[in-house]
């Protein structure tokens, strides 16, 4: 029987290696996995390249993974927060590289990287100092910039419901980057606030079908990320 | 300004809101007209801000603030979600400004100083798959500089991708002629907007 | 108030022009619009380019059009039918263009022409007859073949319930093309068998969001191919 | 055939089944394990025919039958389903064959001749994505002729694609030193596949 769930989030975490590649779905707070981060900055993986339209907020998440020095790279539509001086710090200090991405051209690198697709065309960057040192091409008289599929050793999602073959579901727009991360992967980490029984989504209503995803967690009543901010929480 | 904005979009647009300024657009659709707005984050049918004590931290807009959903709203993952950008499916971007040149190209990222943190977000999609692309800005930056130049000389959002521009002293169409004034602001003289503005300027027409 | 819906199916296809490029969904009997197809048979629309995966079945809904002589080009995967002679006897007699595409790569095409993407890389034909002139690009150690972004003037599609503003959910397999067909068409006309209120589709369950609709026609009860081909039925 | 491909399939794949005797690898999934089928028309979690009479007909797999869905199953349109081959997401496919030649190019959609309407379907899509495709066929064709050659005569589905072939007589892995036996099939003899094969075959190896 296909059974994709484990214990814990360390359990779930546990076989991130140094130098590997991680997608770390959610924008904002919504649909940002937490638990599964912090599991991580538990495990002490370093040298990680981190996927993520920005760069965390406050000092928990993904800011704390960063602050804690294990993130030798982001790649990022968007450093800047207004809740966190810790990617800029480090960034400052020469400690940490970036590569900026459009935030349409990271959500399609990704959505390439699960397709099959190794690179395509986009007019985006266009004119600017993100298309330097790229290839560029003319089709039908309009100038398009050639950009490469993005994939990662692992992701971590989170998601509202699952099933044990890893059907999931998200909560509003908390969907955001997670199906495409989910696709783009070699192994997908999921936590769910709630995994039901097989039969408990409905088939026309599954956003990321179970080929997707390998692990899943069940973190019932996940932290949030503003309510964290505004206690002033500092994590580990 | 905001208001003069929304007054131009026609009934039916699907319309993406640029973080700030932009924002305000859509407390102003006028009487008799549907918008919908579609925020980048993956949500189209985006209505006002919750009351007090009714967000959802997870039903957020592309400025990570609380929002809700309209009837006849939709979710869709940020793949999708450029697709409709990308794909040339919305109508009409409002978006602020560093600088506007006269030929359309728009600066609103990065001042290009040596110790900025680069930080892009969705604008350069925007503008290069919106159909119209509106800017919203004050006609000068704080310090008193033209916003409205000869060429940017901040790095590039985009090239000739500028419809029009709204600013605190007139609305500025981008014309294959060059900034063409289409209307002044109450009480501001053509001669004015040409001081504070660093490329030429072609002044309102005779209706 | 947006409202997309139309009285007749008549009237959703009346500006359909002679040499229109018409993407029409559906796989087998499944999301095909076929009331649409009838429709623009009586209609009369000539030289059009059609993009499906197949070339109709029996002799009503995309079979009656090509037989009708409206069809210029076939843009498919798998022309061949076993209820049907009507596209192979037009092939052989030189009457109607055909352009091969692997059925993956249709649909990528597809998709990237409702997403922005003029051209991308597939390992699909690569080393068979149907990469044959194409461009071919090594990536990463492996061979690619480009594709370019496939879009069309109108989409016919069929769903299952739709709202006003175009919103749509369909029946299972009879997704298939239709999603990505709205997204690639100029002009996307939409047959429901139920037009439901503008809040009776959950946000969360929408698979086709209202932008990638142009008009909706409501056909409450479908002909079903399968009951038309066992039926002998012939269109018009 | 077909119950010898699916003892090989592990636990827990992903499989997408051709049509004709491929499809028949459903009927006999080996006690303990799970496989979950892919069907390109857009269903994971294909189940057996309905029974008479329960047919939906926009419930159907690529072969246009009436098919079920399995709890946990889920349905997605052509760009998503054809992500999940191109993107190697498919562990196993199953197809038939006109051709295979010894370095594992694949001929199964076309005899190339003058006057057949080409079509190929989703089988190039297949090979190229899926991780292992395994190849059921006779062993030669109606009239004979060997289907396992030095190289293909028909145009190619794939280059370098098929893994293993389970024919009538035998089942042959695909190695870097060309077609080798694992298994002859019962009462038949290795001298008896080669004489029915067009390229050199290595015996199989003495466990």
């Amino acid at each position: 029987m296909i059974d994709k769930r484990v214990a814990t989030p360390a359990a779930a975490v546990a076989d991130i290696y140094d130098g590997a590649s991680v997608m770390i779905g959610g924008f904002g707070e919504a649909g940002s996995p937490i638990e599964l981060i912090h599991a991580l900055i538990d495990l002490g993986a370093k040298d990680l390249v981190v996927i993520n339209n920005n760069t965390g907020n406050g000092e928990s998440g993904l800011a704390a993974l960063i602050g804690n020095g294990q993130v030798k790279k982001m790649i990022c539509s968007y450093p800047r927060s207004s809740h966190s001086r810790v990617f800029p710090e480090l960034y400052h200090a020469g400690k940490i590289e970036l590569e900026i991405v459009p935030q349409g051209t990271l959500a399609e690198r990704i959505r390439a990287g699960g397709a099959g697709i190794p690179a395509f065309y986009t007019a985006s960057t266009i004119g600017t100092p993100l298309a330097e040192g790229k290839e560029i091409r003319n089709i039908d008289g309009r100038d398009y910039v050639m950009e490469y599929a993005l994939k990662a050793d692992f992701a971590l999602i989170k998601c509202e419901n699952a099933d044990r073959l890893g059907n999931l579901v998200y909560n509003k727009t908390a969907r955001n980057f997670n199906p495409v991360m989910c696709m783009a992967a070699t192994t997908s980490i999921v936590q769910a606030r709630k995994i039901v029984e097989v039969d408990g989504i409905d088939p026309e209503h599954v956003i990321t079908p179970g080929i997707f995803v390998d692990r899943l967690v069940e973190v019932t009543v996940p932290l949030i990320e503003s309510q964290l901010i505004a206690q002033g929480v500092r994590y580990p | 300004m905001a208001e003069l904005v929304a007054a131009d979009i026609p009934d039916g647009s699907y319309v993406n809101l640029g973080i700030g300024i932009p924002e305000l657009v859509a407390k102003f659709v006028p009487a008799g007209r549907e918008f919908i707005y579609h925020t980048e984050n993956g949500l189209l049918g985006m209505g006002p801000a919750p009351a007090p004590g009714q967000e959802d931290p997870e039903l957020i807009n592309a400025g990570k603030k609380a929002v809700t959903a309209n009837p006849g709203a939709s979710y869709f993952h940020h793949g999708d979600s450029f697709a409709m950008i990308r794909g040339g499916h919305i109508d009409v971007c409002v978006l602020g400004a560093m600088q506007v040149s006269s030929n359309g190209d728009l600066a609103n990222w990065s001042t290009g100083a040596a110790d900025a943190i680069p930080a892009v977000g969705g604008a350069m999609d925007l503008v290069a798959g919106v159909k119209t692309v509106l800017v919203v800005t004050q006609h000068t930056t704080k310090t008193g500089l033209p916003k409205l130049v000869r060429q940017c000389s901040y790095p590039l959002t985009g090239i000739n991708v500028v419809t029009r521009v709204y600013s605190d002293l007139a609305i500025i169409d981008i014309t294959p002629e060059g900034f063409q004034v289409h209307k002044l602001a109450p009480g501001v003289a053509f001669k004015q907007v040409c001081e504070k503005t660093d490329a030429p300027l072609l002044p309102p027409k005779e209706n």
